[in-house]
């Protein structure tokens, strides 16, 4: 494990998106080690979403490139990216709403992803055994033949991580997890994030400052497009720039 | 409570209930196969057999819409693909050197290349589904793989269907144009097709193919590829990030849909007696999908029946009252959409059979609130508290 | 020189005409995503207002005939208008969201629309004013009562089956009197015949050619309407909020933006503009029940190909398919390679497509091949709002 | 609701198809009860107490209910009229209505049901050939009879329909003559893409290559397409210097072409055009400032002058309205009636191989001349050419001394040529090769 530490999982050099002109990332570097949690804060606008945008894929980089684990990730769609071991959570939870709760974790937890395998293929008794599993994780056991449509806000946030944990991947990208939540559902997030990541990599996007002193290691702050400042907590709380950019009024910002 | 114990008994009852739904499905199959013939003027069974066969294509538009979400205004093109392969097998039914009567006409004297093939009834059978499907697979290909979607893919599949109506319909010298390609009075395997044994036969045989293709439907929809399906109509990026690649899906289960919809073709040209580029109407497109809206979607069995109720409706009331019978068809497709909008089987599941049960005494009387009866959560704790 | 002169005017008179038709459209699914295959039929209805008001001309003699043009299109525009407006409030107002079904729900608007103007007669009319009057009138009456929310669907599902009956029964034995003004139809299924005024009907003389006037005409209005779309999106306070809301519609409601007004009125524009567009297909085409058919497809693949929430898309892809549909139609493409024997393979090819039939495959076909490279369309929509 | 089958399903299930089967039984049962007298084909039929009943097949919806319909009033008018004359063998006809709905394979379906279950004498119906090739085999297999009103391609001669439109011999082929004789030799072909003007263009051609003229171009629009500035530019590319245009198109397509060929300056003194799917009707719908001076090939006008004319041009309008125009397809349709009238006359049965038989060679004197029904149940015809006028109606500019006798098979498609067909003669049917040809 310590030995692996050193190593990359997920390298950013000059990375720019530029959409019609308006620069949603300018010259971004960045990266983190295998078994980092690392927390991406920034004002409205920083370029936070697209940042996970071209991670996984959906946005192509104009310039610059992603690297994970040592591989550019430029030639690769969206699933290939989410096979080579990424996985990431949006914003508002996206589950399936008609598929129960167990059976959104089977089609999460699948190994087998191509076409016909899918079809042919029988989930296999590991298989219920990790969905069971994982299922205790979350805490939905009792709810797991539940349409997903019928559970609460936080319910779903917790099931969207379970499914994305269920992919196994090597690196999770987690965006706003406690958005709209209660103390208590944020604190069990919490909890259940920083569980994860004693096995994974994990890159948390988030505004809720108290939800972000309760698991942050290192904190990198976006603004504009550009890296501002990394570093733990209290260097990034005392830095100038940063509270210049969260409180100063001079600072135009783009909606 | 242990998860695996459950599990296991859960599925075992739905192993015994898979049973019971072939048993009933079969036994249904057996009595209109049976009693039917015997109740109905060859007539009206002709109609119901053209029925079934219209139903078969519902259950190929149902897999797309109402399971992957991708609304197809463009079924007609497999349909009619389907059937003039089949037509174009009973065209050839004729001595050795002659060619069909039509292309005289035209002045062709010989055969076009793509006929040769039909002349075998085996690879015919295969054509039947084989080429509707790759046509659907490679349009399919070309729109899904670049994420066209929603009512754009709609409109390409309608505007697809006019091209295949137009080529058609000016083809006389390929296939006989808008006259189309008749079957009635062509042998299959010695009987005239028009004769009422053969078409009491392709009665049977499309009783058949429905029961086959329902449950090749009843298959696919159930476990992991039913339920990826419904995943991709329900958010398909977040299927993409989980690591499927949901055009691969979609072309598949397009391109079955496309092969139901030419088998549903073959069956219902053979006992209409005609294939036209009629079948590649917009209209008749658009009006398979409000079968399955009548019906109610993702419920295979609700496209069977409102493909029955509404072509019954239809030959009915466009008897009666020929003037206003697009205002009827109209006036369905607005109650459907904004009234019915999970269709008559839908309805009843959810309404109208708890509500009937209800007022026939058997349902459960509610302790709590409703919302609070449904909760796994509360049900185990009063599981426990009763034990 | 003069050949290609010729050619691009022919080719934008071809896409003008689809650029008008659907302009409409396009602003519609820009703002609701909501495709409307009731489209051709409000052009349609902007057809027959166009014919009504050419008949009522000629009461007024020659000299005022040769202006009904002039009246017909505000004409077309407020009658095709209040029937968008009529459709956005009673049917697509409650289907938002849900743009398949809306498709559905406007192809059955679309068919009684057809039917409509194939029966409608006194009979009808006075039927369908019965039933409002009853229906509308018993829920004004109603709704004054204190328990109302309580009554609601009681109250519906009793005064509509009740009113639909009693205006039916009025209907039939008012046409059981026979009078043959009520009960005769207004326009039949028979197509109608709506002539140019005069001065239209000629053409301006270029060599051997001649420039159609109504084709002129028809291009002057397209940037007429092009130019008061753009003044009132870009310039008037409701235009502000129409692109407010296309933008974000939740932000919108919350700044106090009425989004349902907005929905309704730029249904209405889309639909008034439909009305323009029926106008003007009468200077060349046909006018009957089934006049709006004929064009929607054609109008659909301006949309797809130009993209959505973005005019200018939508004229270049009117303009284009217009010449390219005239380039591949009218032979040219084919005479092109004629001349040399090399490329007589090609020569063959699009000559077998030159048949104006076989051009509509070619057009599609170019139409699937440019959608691998644009998927969404010329102009399309960046950033993160684009895809979710 | 994905997995299993409960007890309510089965009930749905169950239910369905019960309702299924009753519904369809109750649509089956009562019309066969009585009627069906063993005789599945329907040999004889149509005679019940005092009526005999006649099935009336055309499509009162769908695109093609604005002509068919014209056609279906200008029946009833001739059943009308006879009925009050007393009817056929005394007894009244009853017209049984049925919407072919513009689909072809409704057409079948409602002519099988109207042989079948209304077990009509005789079936007047069609306007289209792909709606007549449809019903074809129904007739035949059925050994049932068709009387069709409409001008077609030809190249059909069947036992049990009787065409009492033009053939192309009746028509085009005279049109093209004429033009050829009066108008010039450049011939630009246009029509809609189907098999009317695409059978008949191969004619026209063949016609032309025989006879010294030229096909400098021919175009098809899509049925329903209005857009036809390609063909008009196709058109000025072939004949710069002006020709004939020979016009085949249908519906839709014809406004659109005239419209916008006088916008493009092709004038009628430069560019005449002969039509052969415009009549009186179609005028008004086009609108006749776009259409005076072109020119339109029938075997009747609104103008012929016959006192049979006067007197049913008269008649039509006092039943339907004084603003309404005849034409040649509803000519056509009024006197088949009455054909079928004397042939059962004549039969003195409706058994529908002696009306077969005695139909042939009956003689009608015809709004538009004297008719005779031919051995090839083809109608010997008066062949005009009318020129529009401005009154909207045809100035007949020519027209054949005498009737024209039809050719089932055409004799400039190489295909056809030195068949003939002959029904009055079992050994030479439908299609036999003349000797001295």
């Amino acid at each position: 494990m310590s030995e692996q530490t050193t190593e990359k999982i997920l390298e950013i050099d000059n990375l720019t998106v530029s959409f019609d002109g308006f620069k949603a990332l300018n010259d971004l570097n960045f990266s983190m080690n295998v078994g980092e949690l690392r927390v991406v804060i920034g004002p409205n606008g920083a370029g936070k979403t697209t940042f996970l945008d071209v991670i996984t894929g959906k946005v192509k980089p104009t310039e610059g490139k992603v690297y994970f684990q040592g591989q550019n990730l430029r030639p690769y769609n969206e699933h290939q990216i989410a096979r080579m071991g990424i996985g990431r959570k949006f914003q508002t939870p996206r589950v399936y709403l008609n598929l129960t709760v167990r059976e959104n974790l089977d089609l999460a937890s699948n190994r087998q992803k191509g076409v016909f395998r899918t079809l042919l293929g029988k989930p296999t008794k590991s298989d219920r055994r990790t969905v069971n599993g994982l299922l205790e994780t979350i805490g939905l056991t009792a709810k797991a033949e539940l349409q997903a449509a019928l559970l609460s806000h936080g319910e779903k946030q917790r099931l969207e991580i379970g499914m994305l944990v269920a992919q196994s991947p090597d690196l999770l990208l987690v965006d706003e997890p406690v958005a709209g939540l209660t103390d208590e559902e944020t604190e069990n997030v919490g909890n259940l994030l920083l569980a994860l990541a004693q096995s994974h990599s994990i890159v948390v996007i988030e505004h809720d400052m108290e939800f972000v002193r309760q698991i942050a290691r290192t904190v990198s702050v976006l603004h504009q497009g550009s890296l501002l400042c990394e570093g733990n907590m209290d260097e990034v709380q005392n830095d100038p720039r940063v509270i210049e950019v969260y409180l100063g009024e001079q600072e135009e910002e783009a909606a | 409570m242990n998860a695996e114990v459950g599990n296991f008994a859960k599925r075992q009852q739905q192993k015994k209930q898979q049973i019971i739904e072939l048993a009933i499905a079969i036994g249904l199959a057996l009595v209109f196969a049976i009693v039917m013939p015997a109740l109905l003027s060859a007539f009206r069974l002709k109609l119901l057999g053209r029925f079934v066969a219209l139903s078969i294509v519902a259950l190929g538009l149902d897999l797309i819409w109402g399971y992957t979400g991708l609304l197809s205004l463009g079924h007609g093109i497999f349909f009619a693909l389907g059937g003039y392969a089949l037509a174009m097998h009973l065209k050839l039914q004729l001595p050795e050197g002659q060619i069909p009567e039509f292309f005289t006409l035209y002045g062709v004297t010989e055969l076009p290349w793509f006929w040769t093939p039909f002349y075998s009834f085996p690879l015919t059978i295969v054509a039947i589904f084989v080429i509707p499907a790759i046509v659907a697979g490679l349009l399919g290909y070309l729109v899904f793989r670049n994420r066209i979607k929603g009512v754009y893919f709609s409109i390409l599949t309608q505007a697809a269907l006019l091209v295949f109506f137009n080529f058609f319909n000016g083809q006389q010298k390929l296939i006989n144009g808008t006259n189309g390609l008749k079957t009635d009075t062509e042998t299959i395997f010695g009987v005239l097709v028009g004769s009422e044994g053969a078409q009491l036969a392709f009665y049977e045989i499309s009783l058949l193919g429905l029961l086959l293709v329902y449950f090749l439907c009843r298959w696919l929809t159930t476990g992991r590829f039913g339920r990826l399906l419904v995943a991709i109509r329900d958010d398909e990026t977040r299927v993409r990030f989980t690591g499927y690649d949901p055009t691969g899906y979609k072309v598949l289960v397009f391109a079955i849909s496309g092969a139901i919809a030419g088998v549903a073709g073959a069956l219902y040209t053979v006992q209409t007696g005609i294939i036209t580029p009629s079948a590649m109407e917009v209209a008749f497109s658009i009006e398979m999908v409000i079968w399955v809206a009548v019906g109610g979607r993702a419920t295979l069995i609700g496209a069977i029946i409102g493909t029955l109720l509404v072509r019954l409706g239809q030959t009915f009331l466009s008897e009666q009252f020929p003037e206003v019978w697009l205002f009827f068809q109209g006036a369905l497709f607005l109650l459907v959409v904004t009234v019915l909008p999970n269709g008559i089987f839908g309805w009843a599941r959810d309404w109208g059979i708890p509500k009937l049960r209800s007022l026939l005494g058997l349902q459960e009387q509610l302790i709590t609130y409703p919302a609070l009866e449904q909760d796994p959560e509360i049900q185990q704790e009063r599981e426990e508290l009763e034990r | 020189m003069l050949e290609l002169a010729v050619g691009i005017f022919n080719g934008f008179s071809i896409g003008s005409v689809l650029l008008l038709a659907a302009l409409g459209l396009a602003i519609v699914f820009g703002l609701m995503g909501v495709i409307n295959l009731a489209h051709g039929e409000l052009m349609m209805l902007g057809a027959y207002a166009t014919f009504v008001v050419q008949n009522i001309f000629q009461g007024f003699g020659d000299g005022a005939l040769n202006l009904y043009i002039f009246v017909a299109l505000p004409v077309a525009f407020i009658v095709s208008a209040i029937a968008g407006l009529i459709l956005e409030r009673g049917v697509i107002r409650f289907l938002y969201g849900r743009p398949l079904e809306t498709l559905l729900a406007t192809w059955g608007i679309s068919l009684i629309l057809r039917q409509f103007v194939r029966s409608v007669n006194g009979v009808l009319v006075l039927g369908i004013v019965l039933f409002c009057l009853l229906f509308f009138g018993g829920l004004w009456f109603l709704s004054k009562r204190t328990d109302w929310e309580r009554i609601r669907t009681a109250a519906i599902s009793a005064l509509l089956p009740l009113s639909l009956a009693i205006s039916a029964v009025a209907g039939v034995l008012v046409s059981k009197t026979g009078v043959e003004v009520l009960t005769k139809p207004w326009f039949s299924a028979r197509n109608v015949d709506v002539t140019p005024p005069a001065w239209l009907r000629g053409g301006f003389s270029v060599g051997i050619y001649q420039l159609p006037y109504s084709r002129i005409f028809i291009i002057v209005l397209t940037v007429l309407c092009l130019l008061g779309i753009y003044w009132f999106l870009n310039r008037s306070i409701w235009g502000l909020r129409i692109r407010a809301v296309t933008q974000n519609r939740e932000m919108s409601a919350c700044l106090g933006i009425p989004t349902d007004t907005v929905d309704a009125l730029t249904f209405a524009i889309g639909s008034g503009l439909a009305g323009i567009a029926g106008c003007a297909i009468t200077l060349l085409g046909s006018v009957g029940p089934n006049t709006g058919q004929n064009y929607i497809v054609d109008v659909f693949m301006v949309v797809v190909v130009g993209g959505v929430g973005n005019l200018f898309g939508t004229v270049i892809a009117a303009l284009a398919i217009g010449i390219v549909t005239y380039l591949i139609g009218s032979g040219t493409l084919a005479l092109m390679f004629s001349n040399s024997d090399a490329l007589q393979p090609l020569t063959d090819f699009f000559t077998f497509f030159a048949a104006t039939s076989m051009a509509k495959v070619m057009v599609f076909a170019l139409i699937i091949a440019f959608l691998q490279v644009k998927p969404s369309g010329i102009f399309p929509q960046k950033g993160r709002t684009a895809e979710l | 609701m994905s997995n299993g089958l409960g007890r309510r399903k089965f009930l749905l299930y169950g239910s369905a198809a019960f309702g299924t089967s009753l519904l369809l039984k109750s649509c089956s049962t009562p019309p066969e009860t009585g009627t069906d007298t063993g005789n599945g084909d329907g040999a004889t039929g149509g005679e019940n107490g005092d009526t005999i009943k006649v099935g009336i097949l055309h499509s009162l919806s769908g695109t093609m209910a604005i002509s068919e319909t014209t056609v279906v009033e200008a029946e009833k008018l001739a059943i009308k009229e006879i009925n009050e004359a007393g009817g056929v063998l005394g007894k009244q006809i009853e017209a049984v209505v049925e919407d072919g709905a513009s689909d072809w394979p409704t057409f079948a379906e409602k002519a099988a049901k109207l042989i079948v279950r209304d077990q009509v004498a005789v079936v007047f119906g069609c306007w289209t050939s792909a709606s007549r090739k449809a019903v074809k085999d129904v007739f035949e297999s059925k050994d049932h009879m068709l009387w069709y009103p409409v001008q077609y391609e030809g190249q059909e001669c069947s036992k049990n329909i009787f065409y009492t439109g033009a053939a192309p011999n009746q028509q085009i082929e005279p049109a093209v003559q004429w033009l050829l004789d009066n108008k010039g030799t450049d011939f630009f072909l246009v029509g809609s893409d189907y098999v009317f003007p695409r059978t008949a263009n191969t004619v026209i051609k063949e016609q032309l290559k025989a006879e010294g003229g030229n096909t400098v171009g021919e175009d098809y629009l899509p049925l329903g397409s209005t857009e036809v500035t390609p063909i008009i530019t196709k058109i000025q590319q072939a004949l710069p210097d002006g020709g004939i245009i020979f016009n085949t198109l249908n519906g839709d397509s014809n406004v659109a072409f005239f419209k916008q060929m006088q916008g493009a300056g092709l004038t009628p003194d430069k560019y005449p055009v002969m039509s052969v799917s415009i009549a009186e009707e179609e005028v008004r719908q086009i609108g006749k400032e776009f259409l005076i001076g072109h020119y339109a090939s029938w075997n009747y006008f609104q103008t012929v002058e016959t006192p049979e004319n006067e007197k049913w041009v008269q008649a039509f309008k006092a039943e339907y309205g004084e603003d309404r125009v005849t034409n040649d397809p509803m000519e056509a349709a009024y006197i088949m009636v009455y054909l079928w009238k004397q042939a059962v006359e004549q039969a003195g049965t409706t058994d529908l191989e002696a009306v077969r038989q005695a139909a042939i060679g009956q003689e009608f004197q015809a709004p538009e001349g004297l008719v005779t029904v031919n051995p090839n149940h083809h109608l010997s015809k008066t062949v005009r050419i009318g020129q529009v006028r401005d009154d909207g109606l045809f100035d007949i500019v020519w027209s054949t001394d005498e009737p024209v006798a039809p050719q089932a098979w055409n004799q400039y498609v190489p295909a056809t040529k030195g068949y003939a067909c002959d029904w009055s003669d079992p050994s030479k049917g439908e299609r036999f090769k003349v000797e001295d040809v």
